[in-house]
């Protein structure tokens, strides 16, 4: 139980260290002793181990402090005592779901450091590979966003078609989760035979699958309830937070590295990145429900353009970037992923920092919980999707 | 749900060029620029440390910059300078970005820097984890503890280039081994032999045991410091640094603070 | 009307056949919809389900029962001993007592009570006194908090029941369920023999929205919401007792839909004015014909389970009292108007 | 978004879907009973061809988890009329799966394809020392290593594998050439390359065996022979004629347990495992003559 009652009149409330908040009590003559509630580290609500400590009035938070850490593996530590593909192999575990794009960043950030122009069909590929792991890692938030506010259907279907997709993917990189496909210059190896076909079934049939998802839960009267109005983030809060990826989409800016800085041979694809209007728990899931159709837009558009060729440069034994720094950022399904590579021209990194997307939302994760019900604050925590792992590195 | 379309969206024409960039913060505060490079087309400015939130409240709020987007700090270990923070900003309306990079004050011993809280929200928990990491202190800064990833009483600085990392030392590097003779000893005949043997398995592990030494050394340093410090707080004036360690955390202080009921 | 097929002497021997025969149709109902549960949910869902027990995982339910038998029974340190070792026996009971008064089949109930809607509906609130006491007895915040919402939910919806069910009492002028059966066989709509779920049309939705948020069932298991509260008042149990809380909320699956079944749906009849053959043959395919009903209603049940998300505390609390509580009150209106009328 | 239209519309929309879906036949693998077909790059194993292993220490350098031990020693092989030559043995390679991440380096880097990725995946043990596979047990995986998959239109082979098939396209033509010439009592032109069994080889490649695994198994068959004339004793012929005749005698002779393997594909094993098989029984076979043959020496 917390010991701090609100005194009369004062409306500053000392909260965790460094995050000491003004909350405003709205009804006086209703004054009730807080509850002190740890959300997690174990809880179905949290994917994994992040732990919020909120208290309550009533069903009312008027704190929250998310507390992270618990999934701290020092990966930043580990990279810098690997070489460069060792690195792709570790990097493809923080964000166990969004495993191909955290490769290519560390791949990107490695290629600009050392200059190195990556042959076509290999760019073409990644970016094939990007949208699919796009895909998965949305199906597994659609999933478990609907497996969040009671409906217990959306995660068995989407997992359905993870699986599907897991399997082609496997055919051509060995791995269902972690991929390891890409390398400094270029890819591991080609696609084998038959992958194309299987990707353009599975997007045909990907398409109507979504549509399948928003007859189950879009229109739903309940769903509507739920989640509309419910966590409504400002652009300006989300920018200032260095929020991005969907939950920034849905408050109606259209940042995407895609789009703005684009990587690969984005910039000669046609992307489209849907923005919501409300920035409300219901437009974050809108957001990602259309990012799926963009995604096979994209994914459709490979199967046109991609062209024959090598998918891998002539490279060294070891790979040794030169001395200096760079930073690359590349549009993870979950948001931002930034790389800050500083190299003193050896074999491993000097120094690799990770900029995660989770990182950056969770920590906006306060202003949309203070204030609503402990019953919105799983649709809130639903919807501004992260991974745990992501947070903590 | 509306949707924006890459071909609908064209790099804007009030974004800068890294150089330009660099020249209008140099212009504008030449007093906290020290240097500005441009490697890979991207643009590093070196800050004088204290200057570091006026430059980033500048990049914010001047018109032709506008780089409302706070995206990460990096704390980067500069060796005997001590430490050096990265912060990158980001215009999403201009789409042009800058490094910032400041080297804390106070050399490896006690390495300080004001905080960017005021300037971006955003800065919050970046600088708990360079803080984490490194143990940079940023002055100003509403909260640094407890240590946001790794436990509360951790020991040491992780990220620091003098803490070890464990895995790589308790277990012997399987790849270092080679062939052994079996009968009698080779002559100079050249046998498919690694490429690289580097040297010898004793000089390996000597340093490796320097190396070792050393960091048991610094660590002890570091302890001693620590609790000096804590002894001084206590003595000093045990006001605000009770309520500081309010926390969380499950074990907070569980360990590792005997000494302080004694000492107060 | 016919007589109960356990009204039989001496007295001892019917009292101990009663009893065995309401534990036995617990459990049995318990566990038909429970597999029913686990299989349709299953294939709504793209899976098969328990497939290994036996034939296609027939044998899962008593399996489980099995399983639960030999875990560890932990009783929180903090907790009220009495009141949690107790919490889910009283769940448990009223289940077992309601099955005395429902009608299975021509003569197949254990009891026929003069007031037995009256007193089904009455011993049905007392499982909140089960989820009360568990989720204040285990010491635990977030059993605290379902134990509340699940004794707020369930008492806002006990009017909605009430209501719609008396209406039904109204239209039939007997509160005896198989005396509503029979009154309920003799109905007719404008000359066609009719089920009282057709002009009830209402009230079987009232009856039934009711139903779903006194058992807890999804869209309305806020006391149990898995994302927020854990399993909610039953988060701190484990083994059997837990067992119980399950047990309890598939034989009120049953029962309610029994309860519905009798009320709205015809009872044993096949229709209003169809009969069924005299003696042993017909208590069987009332038995049939009772049970079908039951377990379509289940079904259904389990389907809103599979599609609908889960709503929210204070919009289940005003669904309630601002749309079926006035509904059923003019429920109640519009049924005893037309009864004068007719 | 659609009009607004009757409440509770979309609730029956969900209903439709769940209705429809359990009216559909369910998606499950009942996996048990129903294996799953992986696809050839499946990462599930690793497989060791022990014959190609050279203990260049590739392999456990660039291992991120430091999860493969090797153990070797250097052994002096007396040559007639020459110097005495050193050559690694392996003692001991063993990965440890309990730590190891399944990324693939090792087998990417190894230059004398001696590691292979199998797609087996039903190694589960009660003990976690269990999982370190010695020698034998990876040697025995590979038994179980699918052909590589050909490459999706448009690809671009990687060099040394564009100039191995064409090399053994030429081989294969010289050997039938060669055969033919043998048939016609010609001089026997003996194959130069002291690096694989040519032969083999490109018998292999015009089997269909592909490319990849038909070099592994020449170059297993190349060292067996090799290590079988070390075995003998050093046969007094010249080192490079002595060694192709050798390696040839080995590929046109029990290279595989023929009968066995002719047995397995009657019984309607398919090949590829059946060969695997064979080898397996014929490497046995052969260790346990060198053993007999030491012994009686």
């Amino acid at each position: 139980m917390s010991e701090t009652l609100p005194q009369e009149g004062g409306v500053m409330l000392p909260g965790g260290p460094g995050e000491a908040m003004s909350v405003e009590i709205r009804d006086r003559s209703l004054v009730t002793q807080e509850m002190n509630l740890n959300i997690g580290p174990q809880h179905p609500a949290t994917h994994g181990v992040l732990r919020v400590v909120i208290d309550l009035d009533g069903e009312v938070i008027v704190r929250a402090r998310p507390v992270i850490g618990y999934m701290h593996r020092g990966f930043e530590k580990l990279a810098e005592v690997r070489d460069y593909r060792q690195i792709i192999a570790l990097v493809n575990r923080h964000d166990w779901i969004s495993a191909f794009c955290n490769e290519l960043g560390v791949a990107l950030a490695v290629e600009r450091l050392m200059e190195l122009e990556v042959p076509t069909r290999a760019q073409w590929i990644r970016v094939l590979m990007g949208e699919w792991n796009r895909i998965l890692n949305h199906l597994m938030f659609i999933g478990s966003f609907g497996l969040e506010l009671g409906a217990i259907t959306p995660v068995f279907f989407s997992f359905r078609e993870r699986e599907d997709i897991q399997a082609f993917l496997e055919s051509a990189t060995g791995g269902r989760l972690h991929f390891t496909y890409c390398r400094v210059g270029g890819l591991k190896e080609d696609l084998p035979r038959g992958f194309l076909d299987a990707s353009r079934q599975m997007a045909q049939t990907m398409r109507s699958r979504n549509d399948e998802y928003r007859q189950l839960l879009l229109g739903n009267e309940i769903f509507h309830a739920r989640t509309k109005g419910v966590g409504a983030l400002a652009p300006d809060v989300a920018i200032d937070y260095g929020v991005t990826g969907p939950t920034l989409h849905a408050t109606g800016v259209a940042e995407d590295t895609r789009l703005t800085e684009p990587y690969c041979v984005y910039d000669q694809l046609d992307v489209s990145v849907p923005v919501g209007t409300n920035g409300d728990s219901y437009d974050r899931f809108v957001v990602l429900l259309d990012r799926i159709d963009a995604s096979l837009d994209l994914i459709e558009q490979v199967h046109e353009g991609l062209p024959g060729g090598p998918v891998n440069l002539k490279m060294p034994k070891t790979v040794k970037a030169p001395k200096g720094a760079v930073y690359v950022r590349t549009e993870n399904p979950l948001g931002q992923g930034g790389y800050y590579l500083v190299s003193d021209g050896g074999k491993t990194p000097w120094r690799m920092r990770m900029r995660t997307p989770s990182f950056s939302n969770i920590q906006m994760v306060p202003e949309l919980l203070e204030g609503s019900l402990l019953s919105d604050m799983i649709a809130i925590l639903g919807s501004v999707y992260f991974v745990v792992g992501d947070v903590d590195r | 749900m509306p949707t924006v379309r890459s071909s609908e969206t064209p790099p804007p024409a009030t974004r800068l060029a890294p150089e330009a960039i660099g020249a209008l913060l140099a212009e504008r505060l030449p007093e906290a620029i020290v240097a500005t490079t441009v490697a890979h087309g991207q643009l590093t400015v070196d800050v004088v440390p204290e200057h570091l939130p006026r430059v980033a409240a500048l990049c914010k709020r001047e018109k032709a910059l506008g780089m409302d987007f706070f995206d990460m700090m990096a704390g980067v270990d500069a060796d005997e300078d001590g430490f050096s923070v990265v912060t990158r900003l980001y215009s999403t309306r201009h789409r042009h970005e800058v490094l910032l990079r400041a080297l804390a004050e106070g050399g490896r011993e006690a390495p300080r820097l004001p905080t960017l809280t005021g300037v971006y929200r955003g800065a919050n928990w970046h600088e708990r984890e360079a803080y984490d990491m490194y143990g940079i202190t940023f002055e100003g800064h509403p909260g640094l503890e407890p240590r946001i990833l790794t436990v509360e009483n951790f020991e040491g600085w992780p990220l620091r280039k003098d803490f070890l990392l464990t895995t790589r030392e308790i277990k012997p590097w399987p790849g270092e081994k080679v062939p052994k003779p079996k009968e009698e000893p080779a002559t100079s005949d050249e046998a498919a032999q690694p490429a690289d043997e580097g040297p010898s398995e004793e000089e390996r592990a000597a340093a490796k045991k320097a190396k070792a030494e050393r960091a048991k050394q610094k660590a002890a340093e570091m302890r001693a410091k620590k609790r000096a410090q804590r002894e001084a707080e206590a003595g000093g004036g045990a006001t605000a640094s009770g309520g500081a360690s309010e926390s969380g955390k499950a074990g907070d202080g569980a360990g590792d603070e005997p000494e302080e009921g004694g000492s107060a | 009307m016919a007589t109960s097929v356990f009204a039989l002497e001496p007295l001892w021997l019917a009292l101990l056949l009663q009893a065995l025969a309401a534990v036995l149709l617990f459990l049995i109902g318990a566990l038909v919809v429970g597999y029913l549960e686990h299989k349709v949910l299953a294939h709504m869902q793209d899976r098969l389900g328990p497939m290994e027990a036996i034939w296609h995982g027939i044998g899962q339910l008593p399996a489980d029962g099995l399983k639960f038998l030999q875990k560890e029974d932990i009783i929180p340190t903090a907790a009220d001993r009495w009141v949690f070792a107790l919490a889910p026996a009283v769940a448990v009971v009223p289940g077992v007592v309601i099955i005395a008064v429902l009608p299975f089949g021509p003569g197949l109930w254990l009891t026929d009570l003069d007031a037995g809607i009256f007193f089904a509906l009455a011993a049905s609130g007392v499982t909140v006194l089960g989820t009360l006491m568990a989720g204040w007895s285990s010491a635990n915040k977030f059993s605290l908090m379902g134990g509340l919402r699940g004794a707020a939910q369930l008492i806002s919806y006990e009017l909605p029941l009430v209501l719609a069910a008396a209406a039904i009492v109204i239209q039939a002028g007997t509160l005896s369920l198989p005396g509503i059966v029979e009154a309920q066989h003799g109905f007719t709509l404008f000359g066609v023999p009719m089920i009282y779920g057709v002009p009830h049309i209402i009230g079987l939705g009232l009856f039934f929205v009711a139903a779903l948020a006194e058992l807890s069932r999804p869209p309305f298991d806020m006391p149990i919401a898995d994302s927020e509260l854990i399993a909610g008042h039953m988060t701190e149990y484990t083994g059997m007792r837990y067992a119980f809380f399950m047990l309890s909320e598939y034989a009120g699956m049953v029962i309610l839909s029994a309860l519905a079944t009798v009320l709205f749906l015809g009872g044993w009849y096949p229709w209003p004015g169809v009969g069924l053959p005299e003696g042993a043959a017909g208590m069987v395919l009332g038995f049939v014909i009772t049970f079908a009903k039951i377990l379509v209603l289940s079904a259904i049940m389990v389907w809103l389970r599979a599609t609908f998300p889960r709503m929210r505390e204070d919009q289940l609390q005003r669904l309630s009292w601002s749309v079926l509580i006035p509904l059923g009150l003019l429920n109640v209106v519009l049924v005893a108007t037309a009864k004068v009328w007719f | 978004m659609a009009a607004p239209s009757l409440p509770g519309s979309g609730l029956l929309k969900g209903l439709r879907v769940t209705l429809k879906t359990m009216l559909s036949p369910a998606t499950t693998a009942q996996y048990p009973h129903v294996k799953p077909e992986l696809p050839p790059r499946t990462r599930g194993v690793i497989a060791l061809m022990e014959e190609n292993c050279t203990v260049c220490m590739l392999c456990a350098k660039e291992c991120p988890d430091w999860c493969i031990y090797i153990d070797s020693s250097k052994e002096t092989v007396p040559v007639e009329g020459g110097r005495t030559r050193t050559r690694n043995v392996l003692d001991r390679f063993a990965i440890d799966f309990a730590l190891c991440m399944y990324c693939g380096i090792c087998v990417e880097v190894c230059p004398f394809d001696a590691l292979f990725w199998s797609p087996e995946f039903e190694y589960a043990e009660v003990d976690i020392r269990e999982l370190t596979h010695e020698k034998d047990r990876l040697r025995a995986w590979m038994d179980t290593v699918p052909p590589p998959p050909p490459l999706e239109e448009g690809a671009v082979p990687p060099a040394e594998i564009e100039a191995g098939i064409a090399a053994a396209r030429k081989e294969a033509e010289e050997a039938a050439a060669k055969a033919k010439s043998v048939a016609e009592g010609g001089a026997a032109a003996e194959a130069q390359g002291p690096q694989i069994d040519e032969e083999l080889f490109a018998r292999l490649v015009a089997e269909g065996t592909p490319e990849r695994a038909a070099r592994a198994k020449a170059k297993a068959a190349f060292v067996k022979a090799q290590k079988q004339r070390a075995a003998e004793g050093g046969a007094p012929t010249a080192p490079a004629q002595g060694e192709a005749k050798a390696g040839e005698a080995e590929a046109q002779g029990p290279q595989i347990d023929e009968e066995l393997f002719a047995r397995l594909v009657a019984e309607g094993t398919p090949e590829r495992a059946a060969r695997a098989k064979a080898k397996a029984a014929f490497v046995k076979a052969q260790k346990r003559r060198e053993r007999e043959e030491e012994g009686g020496q």
